[in-house]
């Protein structure tokens, strides 16, 4: 399992190709990739301050991840989120799982992802023409969370 | 001592990221310790009043209202989490 | 919505990037790649060949990908597929959905796999131990597109 | 005339990928032509019966036993897809 908090810019197929190397039992790779929009909730966001809570973010990505290991048969997982100044377009969160079989995976997945979005400890901070605003938690993640307690 | 940080909204609106305080006895949970901040009235009151949707973490853990506090602990106080 | 059926290898995160390039809207890219493993069902896979009908597998790929579009909320989707012979390991198959939030990138990638491993004309060829063998149609993949009728 | 295409398996056991063959009078669906081919005996009869698992496609789109074929269309047979 590998967990990476960081300023700098990822690539998707540079993480997911040393994800899976010299693994020949992995059939699938799931992977999600989150980008800043240069519109939220109407506004034009012209930039975007990540920030987080060092130590514990790491932490909690890896419960997230070990909880997504005891619900599928899965055989690796990866999760790199950027912290710091962001514009529109760019890479915010990349999510990969490994494993043999593509439902596992993409369950894994998906479950990591919105765990993430509920449980790790970032905060988004949008400058908009009307100046900044910290981004409200959504309802819609936690219903997407909440999801997986009565399932899999 | 415990140190108590603060992020995001609730760090800007308090001023302050990152404190030491020293425990009052009967102060041995999150709940007791939100309340001790919050009687310091002003930001401290609003943000951290019972009615509003901070959350807390004790030794960089997700934490409820009832868990213990105690001292050489760091407990950290934040709006709900947004990343991703 | 681009569909390409190819020899030649790819690198997931170019077609990522380029997949959602000049689109500052899409705020979630979901993707999958699929991988030749060494073991299929208890054998020893050496080597694999995988042939398709050309002309039909476009078409039948195409329409996977707008019944997704009419199911998701979705900006745009990516199908590249592999033909020929390949090795444990190799890449086969890269689908990429992208749109501006990640319920629908996830479900419509989901759903494009399920279908395309269950309506596109290819067909795989085992080289193992004991000779070649085509691989038979597994009723799990039929069980994950029928999952599709009842929902969304 | 009508192209006939093979795929896969079902190529290599009628030893053949593609054919063009008159249409007789009364063939005018997929069960029809197929029961045509499968007349021819040996690995047409057995590949082609009625009970294997073999798939058809007419003008490059899946098909059902009871799917138009007309002079001039594209038809394939073929086993259950594998790819992905």
């Amino acid at each position: 399992m590998t967990v990476r908090i960081q300023t700098a810019d990822f690539d998707a197929g540079a993480e997911i190709a040393a994800l899976r190397a010299g693994n020949p039992k992995i059939g699938a790779v799931a992977s999600f990739v989150g980008l800043v929009r240069d519109v939220n909730e109407g506004e034009r966001v012209s930039q975007m301050t990540l920030e987080h809570y060092p130590g514990m973010t790491e932490k909690a990505i890896e419960e997230i991840v070990a909880e997504a290991r005891t619900r599928w048969d899965i055989c690796d997982a990866l999760v790199v989120h950027r912290v710091g100044a962001l514009k529109p377009g760019d890479q915010i969160v990349l999510v990969a799982v490994a494993g043999a079989h593509r439902g596992d995976a993409f369950a894994a997945c998906q479950f990591v992802m919105d765990y993430l979005k509920t449980r790790a400890p970032f905060w988004k901070k949008e400058h908009t023409g009307e100046g900044a605003r910290w981004v409200e938690a959504r309802a819609s993640d936690e219903i997407a969370a909440g999801r997986w307690r009565s399932k899999g | 001592m415990v140190t108590v940080l603060y992020f995001a909204r609730l760090r800007e609106a308090l001023g302050t990221g990152r404190e030491q305080i020293e425990l009052p006895p009967g102060v041995r949970d999150l709940d007791a310790l939100r309340a001790l901040l919050a009687s310091r009235g002003g930001a401290w009151a609003r943000e951290l009043a019972p009615a509003s949707t901070v959350r807390g973490a004790v030794n960089e853990a997700m934490a409820r209202g009832d868990t213990r506090v105690a001292d050489g602990d760091e407990v950290a106080f934040f709006p709900p989490v947004t990343g991703g």
